[in-house]
This record gives C-alpha cells, structure tokens and sequence, in this order.
C-alpha cells in the first residue's frame, strides 16, 4: 500500500499513523516535519507543481518498497504559506520488522529533503523573503 | 524543431521574474546541460539566473532526470534551483 | 523533556505525536511497536517489575538525551497480556534537525528491543506457552 | 554476610518455579557472575536454568549492572534471560 498525498491543508499524524497500524504488523515509524524557521519569519511559502510534485513523490515511494519489505507507506507533502508551528510533511511505514520500519522511514525522509520537488521561500515581517536552498 | 515549454521553479523562477516561456532551442542542445548553458548565454536575468549551472536541476515531461539525459522530443522542461522544503 | 510511561493500558499515538509538535521543532520522529505474532497466537504476556523497567526505560533515554540535541523524549511500555494488533510500546523524540530526530528515534528503539527489561511469553489457544528471547 | 533476595524474570522464573528467594551466598561469590555459577552447582531445575550462564543477565538494587559486576553488600539482586518484548 503506498498512499501519496498532496494538499493545501493540515492532516492529522494520529490517523494517518493509525491506517499503518491496521495492517498488523509489529513496527510504525513515523515522522512529522514541522515548520521551524528563526524568529523574524513569519511564515513560509512552500512552492510545487502538482505533476511534479505527485511524480517526484511516487518514485521515493516506490524506491522506497523496493529496497525494503513494507506493508505500507504513507507520504504527505503541503504546499502553500504555513505559519511556523504548521506541520509541513509526513513520512510513515509499517513493517514486520521494527528495523526495515526504521530504515525505510529514514530513506524517505531523507528522499524528501533532497529530492522532493518543491521549494521552500521564509518570509519575514518586513515583506522580504529568503528561498532556503542547500 | 518544434518549440519547447520551459517551467522555472523557486528562486530560479523569482530571479527571471517569469514562471516559464516557449522557446525555440538550436539543434545543438540535446540535454537539460546544454539548455541551461544556452539559457545562460542570454542577457540578464538569464546569466545570473544560470550562472551556477550545477545547482540546476530539470525535468521532462514532469519526471527527473540528470542534467546529461536528453531532452530531445520533448514539449515540457522544468527547470529549478536545488529542491526540499523541510 | 523526558517523559517515561510504564503501564497496562492503551496510549493514543497521535496525542503523544502533539505534545513533541508543541515543542516547535522542524521534526517529530515516533516508532509505535504492536503485538504481531504467528496465527496459534492468541495473545503475549509481557512480564516486568515496576522499579526494574522504569530504571531501565530511564537510563535509555538520558543516553539517548546525551547523544543528540533533543528538545523532547517520551517512551511508553505496555505490560500484561495483550493481544495481537494491540500496541505494545511507543518511543518519540523531536529535534531541530531531522537527521537528529530519526537517529534519536532508531537508537530507542533499538535500546527497548535489547535492553528494555521486559520478558514477552506467547500464548497459544491450546494452553501452551514460549519466552521469546533474542 | 546478610541474607540476599533473588528476583527471577521471564523462563528463568518459569524454570525455577518462583519469582524469588532469600538466599545467603558464600563468601568467595563476589560479582552476578559468581552468583549464577553458584546457583547452577545446585540440583535441578538450577542446573537446567542456570546452565548457560552467559544468557544470563543481573540487577543489583533495580539497577542493570554488567555480569562482572560486584554484588558485595547487595540487598536485591535480580537475574533475568535477555530481555525485550518488542
């Protein structure tokens, strides 16, 4: 099972995580990614394009299952402007053994920071605005 | 050739104050490489906004590929600064 | 923050997610273990002594707390019989960097399958029973 | 010496057939490991329970301590197969 979510809005980590746990299996890992930035932003605009985005997003997943033996996987991307304390992303796995859960949510949240295609502007009170690249 | 859609994304997008336009590339450029090296030999926004062509990444036809693939039949390439909002 | 829970009943992943959110960290990394176990299985006992586990889940997390800049820590342990699909045990942590959090995680994880001080019997439907010891 | 109480856990416990037992070691038995050695010279089910004494591990005073470690002046002393229930 591999579910790939795309959305302006907010989720809810409990239910997306209680999806995983339905399925059995001894070990969900999961990882939320929240919006953190220094004191002078405001918020942050999370820019994307859908076919890019959903495309870039399915490859980690399906990379992901291919390198580890897992019931299910969940990933949620927001886009849009969030207020720093929003969450901003979700990566969650379920598996029979607690270290492929481990090391699979790893791989995507690594996948997401480096290769999920969208791009991360911090604005500040002011109006000016920093693209936040590696 | 037939004329090629270009997408720019992030800071690359903000820096040529545009988020994409048709254009009509020579017969020499055969990869996401060559376009963003013919992209860069323009005026300014372009040879700023690809004065570090490593940092450009691109995709056709909405999926990823290395900046050495072809891009040869393509109608859509995207073009962005390194990606990852987390 | 260290939070260490050893108890009978059930725990709601999704609130002990949101309290680590609160803290305002880019990432919140769980791992929530259920009871999986072959088809005879009727359910497990997991067997411990209050002062032992407690000792035990505590010096886990401060070694965790020393290795990485965490903001918060929260683990929970279920004894007692439990079922198969029920959840077990729970570990969190919330950190600035992501790569902190799922490291911080993994190592509590790894620490409640080795280390914990709980012993887990399973019950099969004849009467019959078998430790489960690594 | 004073009189030390044995905790047992998990198949050991099974094994044993009790959940503990006041006992009072001599006096060359100094660390868990010299306990355990002492405990499986007894009869069976000692014998059987204690008779891979490198599976067995110890806490003394609620604390997990190494099998090396000393248990002089110890009033609780717990001995346990590896533990885990995940």
């Amino acid at each position: 099972m591999i579910d790939i979510r795309i959305q302006a809005g907010d989720f809810d980590p409990g239910r997306q995580l209680g999806r995983l746990e339905e399925l059995g299996r001894a070990a969900v890992s999961g990882f939320v990614a929240m919006v953190e930035a220094a004191e002078d932003v405001t918020e942050i605009l999370v820019e994307h394009h859908p076919v890019l985005a959903k495309n870039a997003l399915r490859r980690i997943a399906e990379e992901t299952e291919r390198n580890w033996p897992l019931a299910g996987i969940i990933l949620i991307h927001r886009h849009g402007r969030l207020r720093r304390g929003e969450r901003l992303a979700f990566a969650a796995v379920a598996a029979s053994d607690p270290r492929h859960a481990l090391d699979g949510c790893c791989f995507l949240v690594d996948a997401l920071r480096s290769r999920a295609l969208f791009w991360r502007k911090e604005l500040a009170a002011d109006g000016s605005g920093r693209w936040m690249e590696p | 050739m037939a004329f090629l859609d270009l997408l720019y994304f992030g800071s690359l997008r903000e820096t040529l104050g545009k988020d994409g336009e048709r254009v009509d590339p020579p017969s020499h450029v055969l990869t996401i490489e060559d376009l963003v090296a013919w992209l860069g030999e323009r005026d300014e926004p372009y040879r700023s906004a690809f004065g570090a062509p490593s940092r450009i990444g691109g995709a056709v036809e909405g999926e990823r590929v290395g900046n050495r693939d072809s891009i040869f039949g393509a109608r859509e390439v995207a073009l962005f600064p390194p990606p990852g909002a987390l």
